[in-house]
This record gives C-alpha cells, sequence and structure tokens, in this order.
C-alpha cells in the first residue's frame, strides 16, 4: 500500500516539475522566443544575433551562379559535376578567323565563345564540387564571401519547372556566325545542316565533304591497336593512297608497335576491298528505331505543354512504332491511350493531326493491305452508362483493332466479351451494333 | 434564479392566451437556441486561436502572426495574427467535403450532429451569471450529466461508419474512455449534491454563498475538485488522455475520414465540451458569480450585479481552459489500458472513499 | 433467435492486418509496418522497406571517389558528417595515406556536433511518439544552434559534402573555436530542461519502462550496434575499443544502460543512453577544441583518387550505431563496389522480434527508441 | 512584391471584398500542410515547423490524413514503390488541394536522375505541382518562400466566377 | 586461422590472393559457418556485414562476409564466389539472424538465391520487379506501372 502513494506521490512531482518548466517559458517569453519571422527579418540577423555575419563565412551554399565574360569554356566544372546537370557548349572560331572572344577579368586570353551554358537546377545537388576546379572562379554560389557580388539567393521557387534551368550563356547569333558556329547554330535549331549555309557568310560549311571511312578499321578489338590502327589508316588515306598501300601502311605501323596479330590479317584485307571515303552525306534521317516509318517522329509530340499527357502520348507512340503501325495506326493508338486516361484534349487532337499529316504522305505509298480498317468511332462506346463494362468494351475494342480487325470482327468480339462476363445486355448490344454503321 | 425562456414567455404576452404561447414558446426557444449556438461559435473561435499562441509561447515559437490584423511589427510584439481562426473556418466551410464510397454515407452524415446536439443540449443547463440560464432546471446537475453523456453515441458512429480501421480503433478507445471517466465525475459532483443538497445550480451557488466556496469547504472537497478535473480532461478527449486522437497513432482517431464543414462541427464541439467542463467546474467548486472578495468577507455593492456574475464565472472558466491546454503541451500521452487502470483502480475508489469521508465529515461538522 | 446464439463459432474473432502505411506522421519517414493485431494486442509485425530506395550503390559504380562523397550525406541525412567521416576513412585506409593532426581533430569536432544534433532530433522525434510535443520543439531549437556552426565552416545546413578524401574542403573560420564554447556553455543546461520535461515524467516512464526489453544476446545475434546495443548493457563502442581517428586522446565513458526505471535493456534505457551520449560529447568537444594544433588541412587531399585493386571493410561509429563501407577498388579512378553497412538497418530487424506482444502505441514507443532513419535503411 | 496581407488591408481598412477575395483570402491564410516527408527534405521541412522559422505564423498546421490537408508538401525522393501511394494519397485529399514540389529530388529526380533506376524522375509525372522549390535541400526559409509563392497564386484563382 | 580449419574439415578453404580473407566453396559454406560460431577459440558471434558484389569480367557473383567476435576481439573475411546463373548459396539466417536481411538484400540486388533462407523475398524493390539491378550487365526497364524510369529530357537536352 505504500509503494502505491509513494508512486503516486513522484508521479505527482514528476507532473508540477514538467508544469512548472511549461510555465516558465510561457511567462518569460519574450526573452526566450527564438522566432526570426522570415519574411520581415532575413537570415541572418544581426540584431537579434542568431546567425553570423555575412562576410565572415567560408562559403554559402545557394543558388550557382555564373559570370559568363569570365568563363573560359573548359569544361573542368561540367567534369566535375557528379550529377551533369551543367551543359556547356562553346564554339571554336577556325584558324585564321579575327574574331576575338575577349579577355576574362583577371586577364587570360578566352580562345573560344561559349555559346551555351545551361546549369538544371532542379538536378543540381549543391554540393560545390564545381566552384573548386574553375580557373577563373567564375562559377560560386551566390552570397557568402562573395556577398560584395551578389545577396544570398535561395529564394527563386517557380511555379514551372523549366524556369529553373538557368541558361547563363546566350550570345547573340551574330556572335556565334562570326565565331564560325554556323553548324552549331543549325544544329541547335534542329535543321538540316547542309540547306541552309547562312547567307553572305563566306566559310564553307566544312561538314558536306566526304569523310573517312573508318568502318574496317573500327572492327579491331582492342582499344590500343584500333587507336594505332586509326592513325596510320588516316594519315595514309590522307596522302591519297590507294586501299591496298593503306592496307599495308596500317599492317607496317601495327608491326613497330608490336601489336599486329595474325587476327588482323582480316582486318587487313577488308581496308583493301572497302571504299575509302564515305559518300556526301544523305539528308540526316530521323533518330528514330525503324527508318522507314518516313516523316513520323517523336519530337512532333514535344509540344503536347502537360508533362502527363506528353509521357502517356510518348509511351503510346513507341509502343505503336514498335509495332511497325502506319502513321494514322499510331495516332488513334495514342489517342485511346490518352482517352483511357482522360487526358484527351483539343490540343492534342491537333498535335496528332500534324503527327498523322507529317506521316501521311509516308503512309499513302504504303499499299494498304490490310482492309480499310474503317477508323471506328471509338466514343460511340461510352454510350453505355456502367463504367466497368465500359471499361471491357473499350479494352476488346482497343485489342481487336489492333490486331487490325475488319470491323464485324471487331463487333462480335466486343459483344463476346461482354457476354462472357455476364454484362451484356440488350441496350448494350444495341450501342455495340450501332459501332458498325454509325462509323 | 429565472430562466431565460420563462422572462421571454412573459415578454410576449400572457402565458395563459392559448394561441400565442404555442407561437411565443416557439420564437422564444428559437432565440436561446441562436444564442447558444453563437456562444459555442465565437467560443470555439477564440478557443483555438488562444489554444495556438499557447502553445506556441510554450514551445518557444509565435503562433499565428501573418493572418488577420495586427501583423508584423518589429521584434518583441507577439500577439498578432488575430484573423487566423476566422480563415480557417471559412476555409473549412469552402471545402470540398468528401464521404468515403464505401463509408455508410446516412450514419456518417449523423454522426458530425449527434455529438454537436450533445454539447449543445449541455449549454442549456449550463448558467452562465446569476438569472441568466437558458432554462433553469431543478435537476441541474443530473441534467447537464445526461445531456453531456449523448456525445459518446456520436464518436461511435463516427469511426464506424467512415469504414476506416483507424477511425473504429480511435472511436472505440474513446468510447470506453468517456464512458469509464463519467463515472468519477458523477461522483465528485454527487459530493456536491450531498453537501449543498439540491441539484439545482442556483442553489449550489446560494449555499456556496453562505458558507464558504465548496473546495475549501473541507479536505475531502478539495480531493473531490481534483478529482473532478482529472476526470474532466479525459472526458474531453484532451492530453495526457487524447489517445483516441492521438496524432501519433490513429492519425487523426476517429476524425481521419471527415473533412471540410463536418470536421469543423468536431472541432466546435470538442471546444464547447472543453467551455462546459470548466464552467461546471467554475460553478459547483468556485462558487459561480460570487466574486472572490466574498471569500475575505469584503462585499462591494458594486461587484454583485449580474454582470459582474458573468465576468466572474467567465474568468474561472477561461483560467480551467488555460490549465488544460497547458496540461496538453507539458505531458505526454498514456496507453489505453495506463488510461483504464488510473480511472478504475485510482479515482473511482478515491471518490467512493471521498464519499464516506465527507458524509462523516458532515456529521461532525 | 435462441438457437442462433448457441453456437459461438459465428462471432470469430480472427486477426485484423493493421497497415501502418508508408506515409505515417510517427515512422520517422517511409516505413510501412504490417501488423497482426486481435484487438490492441500485437501478434506479429513485418516491416516493410524499400519505399526510399535510391540506388546509392549503383551510383557508385559510376561516380569518382570525391563525387561519392555528397551521395553519402544522402544516405543517414540526420547524421551526414558521420557518413562522409566513415567513407572517407574508408577510402584512406585503401589508399594507406596519412592524415594531418589537425584535420583529425576537425573530423572529430564535426563528428560529434553531429552525434549531437542527431541525438537531439532522436529525443525529439521520440518525445512526438510518445505525445509529448513540447520537448520536440526545444530539441529542435537547440539543433539550430549547430547547424549554424555546421553552417559557418562548410556552408550547408543538412547535407555537407565537408570532410574529403585525404582532409577537409575548408578551415575551421577563426571565430568558429569561440562561437563552439559559447553553444557548449548554452547546451548544457538544457539537457537539464529536456530531463525534467520528459525523461523523468511519470507518464513517460510508465510508458517505456520495461516495454519492448532487447536482452545482449539476441541483440548481438541480429548485430544491432549504436545506442541500441548499449541500451541492452554491452558496453561496445568503436570509439573506445577500436579507436580511430584522434579518439584515444581523449578520455569520455560509454553510456550503457542500467535498467534504472525498469529492466535492463528496454525503451527507457535505450533513449536515457542517448541523453547520457549527448553529455559525453560535450565532455570530448571541449578537450578537443582545447588540444586543436594548427597545420595545413588541404596537405593530403590527393589532386585525383586513383585505387589500383585491393579491397577494405572499414568500421566507424556513427550516431545511430556502427557504419561499415566495404569498398572494392575499380582499378582507375572509380570503386567497383560500394557497400555501406547500415547501423539503422540492423536495428530495424530487432523490432519484429521485441515488440511481439505489446500494444499498438508500444510498437509506436519502440520504434521511435529504435532511432532509425529510411535513408540510410534503403541506401 | 508584398506578400503580408497588412499592406492590402492598411491601405482600404473596409473590408469590402468580393465574395472571391474573401475565400482567397481565407484558403491562402490557412494552409494546413500534409505531413508528407520522404527523405532529407523533411528534416526541413520538420526545422520550418520548428521554433526559429515557424510555418504557424502563417497558419501552416501539420495535418496528418489527407482529408484535412490542403498543401501537400511532397519533400523527398519519390522512389517508384511509393509513387503510387503518393498518387493515391493525393486524390483522397479534398479539393482545393495544392502540390508544392520541396526539393531537387520531387522537382525532376534531382542528384539520382542519372542512374537512379528506382527514383520517379520529378513527382510531376504522377501528380500536377503548382510550385517548384529549388534546393538539396531547400533551406526553411525557402521552403516559407514557397508558401508564401503558393499564397500569391491561391489569391489569383477565381473560385467562383464561371470559367469562361 | 587457417591451420583450425585444416584440422576441422579438410580442403574446404583457401586463402584469397591478396591474403586478407579465405575462399569457401558454396557446398561447404554450412559447415564452415558451424564451425565459424561453435568453436570456443573462434565464437564469431556477430556478422559484421555481408556484401554481395559484381567483378563485371568473368561471369562470376560472389558474396563476402566479414565476421567479428565481441570476446575474442578479432576479425575474418570469407569470400564465396558462384557462377552468374546458377547463383545459389546455402544460408546462414539461422545461425546469425542479421543475416536474414541482408541475404535477403543481396537476392533483392543480385539474383543470388540463397537456400533454407526464411522467406527469401525482395527486400528493397517492388516484388513485381524485373531483373537485379546491381549486377554489371543490367540495363533499367522503360515503364514500371507505365511509369516511366529513364528520364526524358528531350524537352531542355
Amino acid at each position: 500500500m505504500g509503494e502505491y502513494f509513494k508512486n503516486i506521490y513522484s508521479g505527482l512531482q514528476s507532473f508540477v516539475a514538467g508544469l512548472q518548466l511549461s510555465l516558465h517559458h510561457y511567462h518569460s517569453r519574450k526573452k526566450l522566443v527564438a522566432t526570426l519571422q522570415y519574411p520581415h527579418e532575413k537570415w541572418p540577423v544581426e540584431e537579434r544575433h542568431i546567425g553570423f555575419d555575412l562576410q565572415d563565412y567560408n562559403v554559402v551554399r545557394s543558388r550557382l551562379h555564373v559570370d559568363i565574360n569570365d568563363c573560359i569554356g573548359c569544361n573542368q566544372c561540367m567534369r566535375a559535376c557528379p550529377v551533369d546537370c551543367i551543359k556547356i557548349e562553346s564554339v571554336k572560331p577556325p584558324k585564321g578567323s579575327e574574331f576575338d572572344p575577349g579577355t576574362t577579368s583577371n586577364g587570360t586570353q578566352k580562345r573560344m565563345l561559349v555559346a551555351r551554358f545551361d546549369i538544371d537546377l532542379t538536378e543540381c545537388m549543391f554540393c560545390n564540387l564545381c566552384t573548386y576546379p574553375c580557373p577563373e572562379d567564375c562559377i560560386y554560389m551566390v552570397g557568402g564571401p562573395n556577398s560584395a557580388k551578389h545577396q544570398i539567393e535561395y529564394e527563386y521557387s517557380q511555379r514551372d519547372r523549366k524556369d529553373l534551368i538557368f541558361h547563363f550563356a546566350n550570345p547573340p547569333e551574330e556572335e556565334i556566325l562570326a565565331a564560325g558556329g554556323a553548324d552549331y547554330l543549325a544544329k541547335k535549331k534542329g535543321l538540316p545542316v547542309p540547306e541552309k549555309p547562312a547567307a553572305g557568310v563566306a566559310a564553307k560549311p566544312k561538314s558536306t565533304e566526304p569523310k573517312i571511312n573508318y568502318t574496317p578499321v573500327n572492327a579491331i578489338t582492342d582499344r590500343m591497336t584500333r587507336s594505332l590502327a586509326k592513325k596510320a589508316f588516316t594519315a595514309a588515306v590522307r596522302a591519297g593512297k590507294t586501299p591496298s598501300e593503306t592496307a599495308a601502311s596500317v599492317k607496317q605501323a601495327l608491326e613497330e608497335a608490336g601489336k599486329y596479330t595474325s587476327e588482323l590479317d582480316a582486318v587487313m584485307e577488308s581496308i583493301g576491298k572497302a571504299d575509302l571515303m564515305t559518300q556526301a552525306v544523305q539528308a540526316p534521317e530521323t533518330k528514330l528505331t525503324k527508318p522507314d516509318q518516313g516523316g513520323l517522329d517523336i519530337k512532333l509530340l514535344n509540344d503536347l505543354t502537360d508533362r502527363m499527357t506528353r509521357s502517356i502520348a510518348k509511351k503510346a507512340f513507341m509502343a505503336a512504332v514498335r509495332e511497325g503501325k502506319d502513321a494514322r495506326a499510331v495516332a488513334d493508338s495514342i489517342q485511346s491511350a490518352l482517352q483511357a486516361a482522360n487526358k484527351f484534349s483539343d490540343e492534342v487532337k491537333s498535335v496528332l493531326a500534324k503527327l498523322q499529316s507529317a506521316g501521311g504522305a509516308s503512309a499513302a505509298t504504303e499499299s494498304d493491305q490490310k482492309p480499310a480498317s474503317v477508323a471506328l468511332n471509338i466514343k460511340v462506346l461510352n454510350g453505355i452508362s456502367d463504367k466497368m463494362t465500359r471499361g471491357l468494351a473499350k479494352k476488346t475494342f482497343m485489342a481487336a483493332r489492333r490486331e487490325g480487325k475488319i470491323p464485324a470482327e471487331i463487333v462480335t468480339e466486343v459483344k463476346q466479351t461482354l457476354e462472357d462476363a455476364g454484362k451484356l445486355t440488350p441496350e448494350y448490344a444495341k450501342i455495340i451494333d450501332s459501332l458498325q454503321e454509325g462509323t | 434564479m429565472t430562466s431565460v425562456i420563462d422572462s421571454m414567455l412573459k415578454l410576449f404576452g400572457s402565458p395563459q392566451a392559448a394561441g400565442s404561447s404555442a407561437v411565443s414558446l416557439i420564437v422564444a426557444v428559437v432565440i436561446a437556441g441562436l444564442v447558444v449556438f453563437t456562444i459555442m461559435a465565437v467560443m470555439a473561435i477564440v478557443a483555438v486561436y488562444f489554444e495556438r499562441k499557447v502553445s506556441a509561447f510554450m514551445q518557444d515559437r509565435i503562433g499565428p502572426m501573418e493572418v488577420g490584423i495586427f501583423g508584423f511589427k518589429g521584434g518583441k510584439q507577439f500577439w498578432g495574427g488575430i484573423g487566423q481562426t476566422l480563415a480557417d473556418t471559412v476555409k473549412l466551410l469552402v471545402k470540398e467535403d468528401i464521404l468515403p464510397k464505401e463509408a455508410d454515407k446516412k450514419l456518417m452524415i449523423m454522426a458530425p450532429f449527434i455529438i454537436f446536439i450533445a454539447s449543445f443540449l449541455t449549454f442549456i443547463g449550463v448558467p452562465l451569471s446569476e438569472n441568466l440560464v437558458v432554462s433553469d432546471f431543478n435537476i441541474g446537475i443530473f441534467y447537464v450529466m445526461a445531456a453531456g453523456s449523448i456525445g459518446v453515441i456520436g464518436i461511435i458512429l463516427a469511426g464506424w461508419s467512415s469504414n476506416n480501421k483507424w477511425s473504429l480503433y480511435g472511436a472505440l478507445r474513446s468510447a470506453a474512455q468517456i464512458i469509464s471517466y463519467e463515472i468519477p465525475i458523477g461522483l465528485s459532483l454527487m459530493l456536491v449534491v450531498i453537501v449543498a443538497g439540491s441539484l439545482n445550480f442556483g442553489d449550489i451557488v446560494a449555499w456556496q454563498a453562505e458558507h464558504r466556496w465548496f473546495f475549501i469547504h473541507s479536505p475531502f472537497a478539495f480531493v473531490a475538485f481534483i478529482i473532478y478535473v482529472i476526470a474532466g480532461v479525459a472526458e474531453t478527449n484532451r492530453t495526457p488522455f487524447d489517445i483516441p486522437e492521438a496524432e501519433s497513432e490513429l492519425v487523426a482517431g476517429w476524425m481521419t475520414e471527415y473533412s471540410g464543414f463536418r470536421w469543423s462541427i468536431f472541432f466546435m464541439s470538442e471546444y464547447a465540451n472543453v467551455l462546459i467542463i470548466s464552467i461546471i467546474a467554475s460553478v459547483v467548486f468556485l462558487g459561480g458569480w460570487l466574486s472572490p472578495l466574498a471569500i475575505f468577507g469584503v462585499h462591494f455593492t458594486w461587484l454583485e450585479g449580474p454582470l459582474w456574475g458573468l465576468f466572474w464565472i467567465f474568468s474561472k472558466a477561461v483560467f480551467f481552459v488555460f490549465v488544460m491546454m497547458w496540461f496538453r503541451w507539458t505531458f505526454p500521452r498514456l496507453r489505453v489500458d495506463q488510461l483504464m487502470y488510473f480511472c478504475w483502480k485510482v479515482l473511482i475508489p478515491f471518490a467512493l472513499a471521498n464519499i464516506i469521508f465527507i458524509s462523516v465529515w458532515e456529521l461532525i461538522f | 433467435m435462441a438457437e442462433q446464439l448457441k453456437d459461438f463459432s459465428l462471432l470469430h474473432s480472427d486477426e485484423m492486418v493493421l497497415n501502418m502505411g508508408p506515409q505515417h506522421p510517427s515512422t520517422h519517414g517511409v516505413l510501412r509496418l504490417k501488423i497482426h493485431t486481435d484487438g490492441e494486442i500485437v501478434s506479429r509485425i513485418e516491416p516493410i522497406i524499400g519505399y526510399l530506395h535510391r540506388c546509392f550503390e549503383k551510383h557508385c559504380e559510376y561516380l569518382t571517389y570525391e563525387q561519392i562523397v555528397p551521395f553519402t550525406d544522402r544516405t543517414d541525412y540526420l547524421a551526414a558528417m558521420n557518413m562522409n567521416d566513415a567513407f572517407a576513412i574508408a577510402v584512406e585506409k585503401l589508399l594507406g595515406i596519412e592524415i594531418p593532426e589537425r584535420v583529425q581533430y576537425i573530423r572529430v569536432i564535426m563528428a560529434e556536433l553531429q552525434r549531437i544534433a542527431s541525438h537531439l532530433v532522436a529525443v525529439g522525434t521520440f518525445g512526438l511518439d510518445v505525445g509529448g510535443i513540447t520537448p520536440f520543439t526545444w530539441t529542435i531549437r537547440d539543433r539550430e544552434r549547430i547547424l549554424d556552426l555546421f553552417e559557418y565552416v562548410c556552408g550547408a545546413r543538412l547535407l555537407y559534402n565537408y570532410i574529403w578524401v585525404g582532409g577537409v574542403s575548408h578551415d575551421l573560420p577563426e571565430q568558429f573555436i569561440r562561437r563552439t564554447l559559447e553553444f557548449l556553455d548554452y547546451f548544457e543546461p538544457q539537457i537539464d530542461e529536456y530531463n525534467q520535461i520528459l525523461t523523468y515524467n511519470k507518464i513517460f516512464i510508465e510508458r517505456t519502462a520495461d516495454v519492448g526489453t532487447l536482452t545482449p544476446e539476441v541483440a548481438v545475434n541480429y548485430g544491432c550496434t549504436g545506442p541500441v546495443l548499449r541500451g541492452s548493457g554491452v558496453k561496445w563502442d568503436l570509439r573506445k575499443t577500436e579507436p580511430y581517428a584522434v579518439y584515444d586522446k581523449f578520455d569520455f565513458d560509454i553510456a550503457v544502460g542500467d535498467g534504472r526505471m525498469g529492466t535492463v535493456g528496454d525503451t527507457w534505457d535505450r533513449y536515457f543512453v542517448r541523453i547520457v551520449e549527448m553529455k559525453e560529447s560535450v565532455k570530448i568537444l571541449r578537450q578537443a577544441l582545447a588540444q586543436i594544433p594548427g597545420g595545413d588541412v588541404h596537405a593530403a587531399v590527393p589532386k585525383k583518387v586513383r585505387i589500383k585493386e585491393g579491397s577494405v571493410y572499414s568500421r566507424y561509429e556513427s550516431a545511430r550505431g556502427e557504419v561499415g563501407f566495404y569498398i572494392i577498388a575499380g582499378g582507375k579512378d572509380k570503386p567497383m563496389r560500394v557497400k555501406m553497412r547500415s547501423p539503422a538497418f540492423c536495428n530495424l530487424s530487432v523490432l519484429s522480434e521485441i515488440a511481439e506482444g505489446w500494444m499498438i502505441s508500444d510498437v509506436i514507443a519502440i520504434l521511435g527508441s529504435l532511432d532509425i532513419v529510411l535513408g540510410e535503411i534503403d541506401r | 512584391m508584398d506578400y503580408t496581407l497588412l499592406e492590402k488591408f492598411n491601405k482600404d481598412n473596409i473590408i469590402v471584398e468580393k465574395i472571391d477575395n474573401l475565400v482567397n483570402w481565407a484558403r491562402a491564410g490557412s494552409q494546413w500542410y500534409f505531413q508528407f516527408g520522404l527523405a532529407c527534405c523533411a528534416i526541413e521541412m520538420m526545422a520550418a515547423a520548428a521554433p526559429r522559422h515557424d510555418l504557424e505564423r502563417f497558419g501552416a498546421m501539420p495535418r496528418a490524413t489527407p482529408r484535412q490537408a490542403d498543401v501537400m508538401i511532397v519533400a523527398g525522393t519519390v522512389s517508384i514503390k511509393m509513387a503510387e501511394r503518393v498518387k493515391r494519397l493525393y486524390e483522397q485529399m479534398a479539393e482545393p488541394r495544392y502540390v508544392i514540389s520541396m526539393g531537387s529530388c520531387a522537382n525532376s529526380g534531382g542528384p539520382y536522375w542519372q542512374y537512379g533506376y528506382h527514383v520517379l524522375k520529378g513527382v510531376d509525372l504522377i501528380i500536377p505541382v503548382d510550385i517548384y522549390i529549388p534546393g538539396c535541400p531547400p533551406r526553411p526559409e525557402a521552403l516559407i518562400e514557397g508558401l508564401l509563392a503558393l499564397q500569391q497564386k491561391i489569391r489569383e484563382e477565381t473560385p467562383f466566377r464561371k470559367k469562361d | 586461422m587457417v591451420e583450425l580449419f585444416e584440422v576441422r574439415c579438410p580442403g574446404c578453404v583457401t586463402v584469397t590472393e591478396d591474403g586478407n580473407a579465405f575462399n569457401v566453396q558454396a557446398e561447404k559454406w554450412l559447415e564452415v559457418a558451424k564451425i565459424l560460431r561453435e568453436d570456443p577459440d573462434l565464437t564469431f558471434d556477430s556478422l559484421m556485414c555481408l556484401t554481395g558484389y559484381d567483378k563485371g569480367t568473368d561471369d562470376v557473383l560472389g558474396v563476402a562476409y566479414n565476421f567479428h567476435s565481441m570476446s575474442k576481439l578479432h576479425k575474418l573475411e570469407i569470400r564465396i564466389e558462384v557462377s552468374r546463373d546458377s547463383a545459389e548459396i546455402p544460408s546462414i539466417a539461422n545461425i546469425w539472424r542479421a543475416a536474414d536481411w541482408h541475404e535477403r538484400e543481396v537476392y533483392d540486388l543480385f539474383g543470388i538465391t540463397f537456400s533454407g533462407h526464411p522467406d527469401l523475398k525482395r527486400i528493397l524493390l517492388p516484388d513485381d520487379w524485373e531483373g537485379y539491378p546491381l549486377r554489371k550487365d543490367y540495363e533499367t526497364q522503360d515503364y514500371y506501372h507505365d511509369m516511366p524510369i529513364p528520364k526524358d529530357k528531350t524537352d531542355w537536352e
């Protein structure tokens, strides 16, 4: 019994101690409150002395900033970044051109023009590894010891993710052209390189010359011997030797380096037989898995603004292309996929129409062996009131159409699946029949 | 102690006239109902703001500051953000109010109103000042106890109908807790009735006017007061007994599936219960509308009027509300079986022993 | 009606599977507990992890040693400095390079500050699980001051990339030592405040004493380390038994659970070990700050870390227990395989053993006392 | 850019506002955020709710159930296994719901975008996001600035006017 | 240490070339494990770490066990190498309970099945995940429950 009361007494004592402590915090709140009222009092605030003075910080982790005219385009930060979120493209002016990229603030002469310096801050992990190797100290995190240039900056939350990609270098187009970056500019705009020799610029874009055909030399597996062989091969071709002479010179170069092995003989005759130059570069086909698709290009889907619709559309696009369907079937499968995820909007319809027209040119020539798969209108199936049956009907409808069945077969198949699912009511049957006439 | 409704009836013409009495009765009841509803709503809004500020200061931070009229005013000024709870209520009013598909729709809709009706009914019996009680029952305490216990039904209904394991757990736990803690409350209030001799609040306060305030009347009365406060905290599901809506365990107890306006009704009736418990405590144990100076025999006439009664009751009630908030932000939470052990093995034996001792005490003195 | 009630088999009450899902206020992150309960008593628990698996070990195959350091922060984000330190020590053991004295001292100071910060969060969230909300805000308020110190040194508040292979990225700013001593003087009375409001509170003791006791044999068998193992009375602390860096120069003792409030190895002991460890860390910090030598910090930082071949397993005492890095060198500057042995991974596997038979609110308390961090468990 | 409502009320202190502004003010004033801590950003979210940067000042109260939450702050890496849960929890939230994507991992997969086979590359692939907060982890002030930006976005909404 | 094994079970333990670990054949592993645990002057009572590795060159998957004795304070590393397609190692989960989850993790990320394990299923990845990620020849799948895994960087490459 005594222990019972002792237990209660010690309990009461601890309660009183706790209560007294929280009352103390309540009363002396003027002294104890530790709140920094953010929008009005910024970090660090000397008067409340919560933080320290900005100047004597070693370094500050906030937004990355690049002084672009100090950047010599050496790509050190790009290599140091563990996440590869820095993308630099620089244009090297050709040998004799008089273009002068200028000098950096501490006097080093810049040798190339940095055409693009993007940092994707949605991927950056703010680890500060890129600021150490920079020879010019032009990339640093804003604030801290360099607060003389920029106040600490961590307030840049955006509504759209694209604004979080910071483009630090955007030189005007004339400057890039002056630096001889015509083909770079063209590639960036995605136009086929040869057609657009920039008016007025004398420099002949080099890329259309026939290039040296390295395929036979690339067959050598071991990296060391391959690079040696390639060096000898290019020297021989440049000197204008015939294929058999180049093969001999390559063989001789490899023997000096002691790398020549018997299995290279096969490579040597392949060099002898193959023609050393590739013909002029034809029009660049789209980098699609199936070249025969003609103008059908995944890039067209890029102007779908909403990310989710775009990713669903691309998924359906890839699936359809992998089955080798023509443009219209591809557009149909994208449309049904989007409808299933009720993301189908008129904006998507316009994109799909463009897709069809781009693909249409090639589709017309292609012999249409499948019976004209009449574009059965899937919307008719929406008439089915019950959600479950409608989903089932649509699934079978799409599956049947994907195999390219003729409308009559599709109708029977849809009815069949509804039947064995015990969902087929006369009223639904009528809707499915109307599918056929109402195309 | 005349009740508001009787005075209103006299106002609208003599009660004998058959025709008018029915209409005037309805009008009087509706007006009284509205008055009580506004008191509960205003009390809930002020209590939420007060609670967030008190909890903030005890945790070394500042509560709501930016919303409302008195915003940031430099370093040391802390009482800003008045409009915060107003913003909360308006937002909750226009929030989407989800009823899950498998949930039992009708019960789910009914549950909040049952709980609200429970606290609404108890408000009617609770006196606010000398002759300011909505309807004066001569069985005051008994009625308040009975009306208060209806809320349990609503809680179980809410927990069961929202078809969610968490809310079922929360509902069963809180039902067990509220029912078992009504016994100590009943017993401690019964002590007062034994001594004061009547169930009516008016008589109890009158008794306290002649003798001393009840809680210092005798040592056993003080123990009864302590038991009442502890059981009152448990009755309104507040820490250290807030197991039903324990954030860290049951997500939000039986309120998990509720959102928007229905949830705000739960919130409002919870704070109404807190107010009811503290008003009853101040009336029964601390001499209701008697001014504290009366203890020392100092009688200022200008301190005696009905309005002053209202002021004294509310200051004592606010003190109790502060104590409840103080408990909430200091103590951790008890486990369910410890809670039951504490109720049945500690509170009830003490209360029963108290009744015996107090009756012996009354015989002697 | 009568005969229907006769056979009570109708009222079969089988177990209910309760799903404390990946999103739950008290699972310290994204852990899912599948709990088989009948009524309140828990009969079987199955922790399901993997909701924060971020492929750390796959990244290590593609990144160089310097680039892995920021990724080690992100595994145990509550004790990031300890993770950096553990990885750096492992690679230095593989490289076989000598670290200057000053760097060792700086690393010990950072490690101990980080241990205090991590224990503060552990104590705070454990209070939150048991219901006391105020201790949580007080501990996080004091932790903010440690984060200020870290920010003063390396700029970042939570994930630092400060301890590199062979040294540290920046030397201590000149005000650092004075400000840290200021913090230590401010911090010691705060620990007594936590004790007053939480540790010796009767309800807290009632909730945690004799709950989820972990016997030493089971702890060793499951590979538990750190405060969880020391809470069960096993005197095992890598800083003492296998001293790395300059820990052998300081005198501090290992906090061990002694069953003051209940049996040895219960939830209260595991919690109290962390409180005592904070006091020990303050003792170490005072000695380290007093004896710190001068010297260049970047002396032993190699230009490019290249390791021919070889493999190493090195252990380090982090706030949660024994962090081990098993590194197999990959020839050039990239490791072939880095395996991080995470203490919370083993500590969590004990949960199904010690939490059976208790009630749901106890499972929450036991989980809180294990102090797990999901980033480190799922890697 | 004036964030607080103080200036607005000071100018015309007669509170005659259209019903839109009242509702927007209420919604902006009480953003109850859904505790959705996944990884390191969750610790900074806790620090934002702690005494030094007090989220409660803006009326932001942490709610544990999706039903009573308005803002879902996705703080941390959304792994593939967790993605379905995120989507289901988002759908369980009551209607005027907003999403703040906090930290690089939630914005676009962050440091794990290249070799993270189990990491979802950006939470906006599964749920629509209102505000992206950069940082790894973003400072608590950055989170508060994100909340203020969301307040600004809410104020521009017109919930009661027909969407013409 | 080696001669002690020679006495107990001849011909099952060989020292690896870099000298600080032992190679054991998968078949003899249970036997050796029991010796490690029960032998009075070995008493390796705590399994420190269990690492799966894939050297990438020849098609061999390996598992490295690091043991430690709390009482005798000495450490030991044991490596077991198995062929890539028939990766089968006897499980030591019932000798050291710590191995239970670690073996599930190695199975999850490398695909080495541990025979005799109480419930061998994926621990980190979702159950219907194809492929074993930490193998060198693993390439990520395009879609999982129609969520794209490789990052679609087309709009800002």
